[in-house]
């Protein structure tokens, strides 16, 4: 029954992933009081977005910390909370993997190529070289229903880089 | 109910013969909506292709012969209830429902209506109770009821063993509450609440009862007389009917005092540019072109249900709803939500594989052609009592055969092994 | 539009070949509902037989095809008229999208919603527009929620040849209007209204415009964006769609600022004991299980329609219409209501037969097979103002052949004399 | 076209009545200013009674006044006012030539009979002995949207009757 599908959806990688949860933190409570969702804190200019999946409930909230100014801008800060299902959970953890330390243009990049794999149904083979473990999401394409899962946590980076702009 | 007419009934229904993931289906997900026999879209094929037409306003032929099969649906419908015909309100969904009454009370409350109306007018100082163990449907409309007038919502709370808090009910009820809106079996935990206590209480205290029956209609004989609720809602999609149809029932002389809620063309006696006079009900409540073949379609489910017998479907769903928590109990590493072995339910279980998010399970279900619902199915109060922010359900009705519940409970126990949870 | 393809087209439409009264049907009730033609049956049926399930909240095999359709549904319709997706929320039909709007604006009025939705607050002094044109649908609505919050309703006339007093309504909108509400063509005189001229005034005094759009989207090329209207409404039963089904069209901004209407499952986000978030739109207005095989069926009736071509079919609609305004005009002692020879026009006549009322009008022509309506057609003011309480409507659609609108107008002729109605 | 079937069912009388309309008065205001139905004028009892018939929107008021009581009160005054097809209008001059002047169990009794024959869908044969012009309407039964035309005026009456009751 545990069929080779699911073991191909369920990779190894992403169940320890979605075990070890890098860059987790129990809670990121609100940025300020007043519900504005940026700020600066010793020169690093922070933002955060949390976003619902709402079939199933799922949620993420990820709090990104920029140095610097446009493409040059470094990720700095990067942890997230959440609460939802193994391919989810993994997603927002790798992705912490993935863009810490990198450029904002880099990462958007790399933001662009996961979307774009995710999207393809089952049609685009992942280059492991420049995706890491993120290429291990390539089997969730083919369940499109779970795309959400996976995007959940890069969508709160997405948002929280916009208002950064 | 043997093994071969359970086999006979699922004839009737193509969608169940179909291959999910290379695995015949197994649909388990009729709590969430159910399967339509072919009869009941031969009903509403029949209507478009014989008499469709706009019903009570039109005077021609096609028009009439219209009017008399949404009127008999109507008929049928309160029959199978045990309610009258001037008592059933066609709505989209039991949530609209819901709505209607909610919404009739502010309208009451901001002192529209009649002298009569009156009666529900809410205000600070007034309660509206209902209960932790609630669908959304009938938790958010009070919530927005209490916030337009005034009024203060309370709650009678779920015992940690996922039924409802008795000794607390008898305490929250008071005189100054007016309503108290109450599920009659639970979509989470599938216990069949007391609803005699409940409406003793609740109408020692002059306090009107209404009875969420979305979860009771389809799978037992309802009785609404008989259980002397005052109002009530449920879903044709929940009962073998198509989407897009629901009913309220409400009593004949409650209807009569309230205030209308959607206004519009066929609910109108006489209309000037500055105001307008109501029908008397069902007419009031039912605003612009109704669900008509939807109506006609869910009469023909009530009667594909009444020719099965509800007492039958009942007794069947009872064995199933065992056997789904007999076999939920004895896996490792399962939990079931809400009361055991041995309690009365309607066929659905709820269960949190320790270690293992819902949507995890659902999707290795689903691999295996088994379709269940995860997540907190509309009621996050109750998932949260319980500890949980989501579970997976299994909910059955008459198609249902042992051997799907069997696969599910096999497919199940391979959940924690597959995601490399310790037990 | 030959006559061979009208023809063809009828095949489509089972319902047409039938004999009423030992005559075959002449369908002349289109305005009031239209058929469905066997490719939205069968969409519908299709569905059924295939992938019914919750959408939205399943994570299932069938949920997640069921909520693909149901989507792609949406996006058929709003390309239809000229809408993004966002913008276009279910409803049961257009008289419920009607109240959504206007209930929405009565909870912003009590303080509901958040701090967006202050926008839509109305209370005494604030003005809603209507016109006398208006459907009971597109009035009492609004008559209702002038009640609730204090405002003034006020209203466009209509003059004596049956449009709309423009001069007038330039003096009557003015700063204090909050919101007009008006038909994009009539279902009593058949005219289209200047939405143009209307818009441009409403806007320049920041008024909001509503637009019912009914009689326009089955019968001619909708672009709602184009129009520029904040809000529309129509059903799917006048588009060759099933009963059921209705849309509300809203500009994606103020969808977002409005506070919810109906309230219950799938519209939330968290949801306690006390309060609950909301979905952003359209979601957030979709509580409940939705119609979901009847979205998908008007998506079929969409692509019908569309694979004809809207302007193929207002052609041909108005070809039908002038050969009723011509015919009628010719009777003696019969009255076209509004204006007459000439003027554009949806394929809509309604009559004053003098000495006969129009029930026995209509009963006279069913005798013959040919189905019109009788009545006030849910537009009482109208009737009035232009002198008459009832009137006998013939309304055509793309199945309508000249032949059926001849046989309407040499039955009609024979109504006086048949009565005894001296000329 | 003018086929028998719509002589049958308008049949000359129908015609007539509904031309000549017995009884009918252009307006029957209200019986007293707080919506009260009943009154007591010179020792006749009145009451009122206004019906509309949804689907088509036809009215009609009947207005009773009764001397004596019980099943031998008469009806002694009878006024109606309204405006409809020539069925509901026929129907409700009928309906003044036959019960004015008769006691109220007389009238009762006509008004069961008349019932009867309307809902018979043409399977009884009217007593025109006992019915006269009221058996014009034996057409209607097989017209049954139409039956709610025929008996508005009759609802009417006993409505107004029940009020003195
Ligand atoms: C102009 C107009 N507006 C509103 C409506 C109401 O539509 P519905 O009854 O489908 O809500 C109709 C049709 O009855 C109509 O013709
Ligand atoms: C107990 C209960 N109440 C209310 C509802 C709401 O029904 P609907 O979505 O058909 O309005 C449901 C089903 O979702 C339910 O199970």
């Amino acid at each position: 029954m545990t069929s080779s599908a699911m073991q191909q959806l369920y990779q190894q990688i992403i169940l320890d992933h979605a075990k070890s949860a890098h860059g987790a933190v129990a809670e990121l409570p609100a940025i300020s009081a007043d519900a504005a969702t940026t700020a600066t804190v010793d020169g690093v200019r922070l933002a955060q977005s949390h976003q619902v999946n709402t079939t199933c409930g799922d949620e993420v909230t990820v709090r990104v910390g920029l140095t610097g100014t446009g493409a040059d801008a470094q990720v700095d800060e990067f942890a997230w909370c959440g609460a939802g299902c193994s391919i989810s959970m993994a997603s927002a953890s790798v992705l912490n993997d993935t863009v810490r330390g990198t450029s904002v243009a880099e990462s958007e990049a790399m933001l662009d190529l996961f979307r774009e794999m995710l999207r393809s149904r089952g049609t685009i083979e992942p280059d492991e070289e420049v995706l890491g473990d993120a290429a291990a999401f390539a089997g969730v394409s083919k369940y499109p229903a779970r795309v959400k899962c996976a995007m959940l946590p890069w969508v709160a980076f997405e948002a929280a880089l916009l208002q950064l702009r | 109910m043997s093994t071969d007419e359970v086999l006979r009934i699922r004839n009737d229904f193509p969608v169940l013969h179909q291959l999910v993931n290379g695995h015949p289906l197994a649909y388990l997900d009729s709590g969430a909506t159910s399967q339509n026999p072919i009869s009941v879209m031969e009903a509403e094929q029949e209507y478009y292709e014989q008499r469709n037409a706009a019903v009570h306003r039109g005077a021609h032929t096609l028009a009439f012969a219209a009017t008399e099969v949404f009127e008999a649906a109507r008929a049928t419908v309160a029959a199978f209830v045990g309610a009258r015909e001037n008592e059933i309100v066609w709505t989209s969904n039991a949530t609209e429902g819901v709505n209607l009454v909610a919404y009739s009370f502010s309208n009451a409350s901001l002192g529209l209506g009649d002298a009569a109306s009156a009666r529900f007018r809410l205000s600070a100082g007034d309660e509206i109770v209902v209960t932790e163990m609630e669908h959304h449907s009938n938790l958010i409309p009070w919530q927005q009821l209490a916030l337009r007038t005034g009024a203060t919502l309370r709650f009678i709370p779920v015992l940690p063993d996922g039924t409802l808090d008795l000794t607390a009910a008898a305490d929250i009820l008071n005189p100054r509450t007016r309503l108290l809106a109450v599920t009659h079996a639970s979509n989470v935990v599938g216990t069949i609440n007391p609803i005699d206590d409940l409406v003793a209480l609740a109408h020692a205290v002059d306090a009107l009862v209404f009875l969420d029956a979305c979860q009771s209609a389809p799978h037992l004989a309802l009785d609404l007389a008989a259980l002397d609720v005052d109002f009530a809602v449920f879903s044709g999609h929940k009962m073998l009917g198509p989407t897009g149809i629901g009913v309220l029932y409400g009593k004949a002389d409650l209807l009569a005092d309230m205030p209308p809620f959607l206004t519009g063309g066929s609910m109108i006696t006489t209309v000037d540019m500055e105001k307008a006079e109501f029908l008397a009900p069902p007419q009031r409540f039912e605003a612009g072109t109704q669900r008509i073949s939807q109506a006609i379609a869910l009469a023909s489910a009530v009667d594909y249900l009444s020719h099965t017998g509800m007492g039958r479907i009942r007794a069947r769903e009872a064995e199933l709803g065992s056997r789904l928590v007999e076999g939920v109990s004895a896996i490792p590493g399962v939990r079931l939500l809400g009361p055991g072995v041995g309690v009365e339910r309607i066929g659905l279980a709820a269960v949190d594989v320790a270690g293992v998010h819902a949507h995890d399970v659902g999707q290795f279900l689903d691999e295996a052609g088994i379709a269940v619902r995860v997540g907190h199915h509309c009621a996050q109060p109750l998932h949260k009592k319980l500890g949980v922010t989501a579970s997976t359900r299994a909910s059955t009705y008459l198609y249902t055969t042992d051997d799907e519940v069997d696969q599910f409970l096999a497919v199940l126990a391979e959940v924690a092994p597959f995601f490399g949870v310790a037990r």
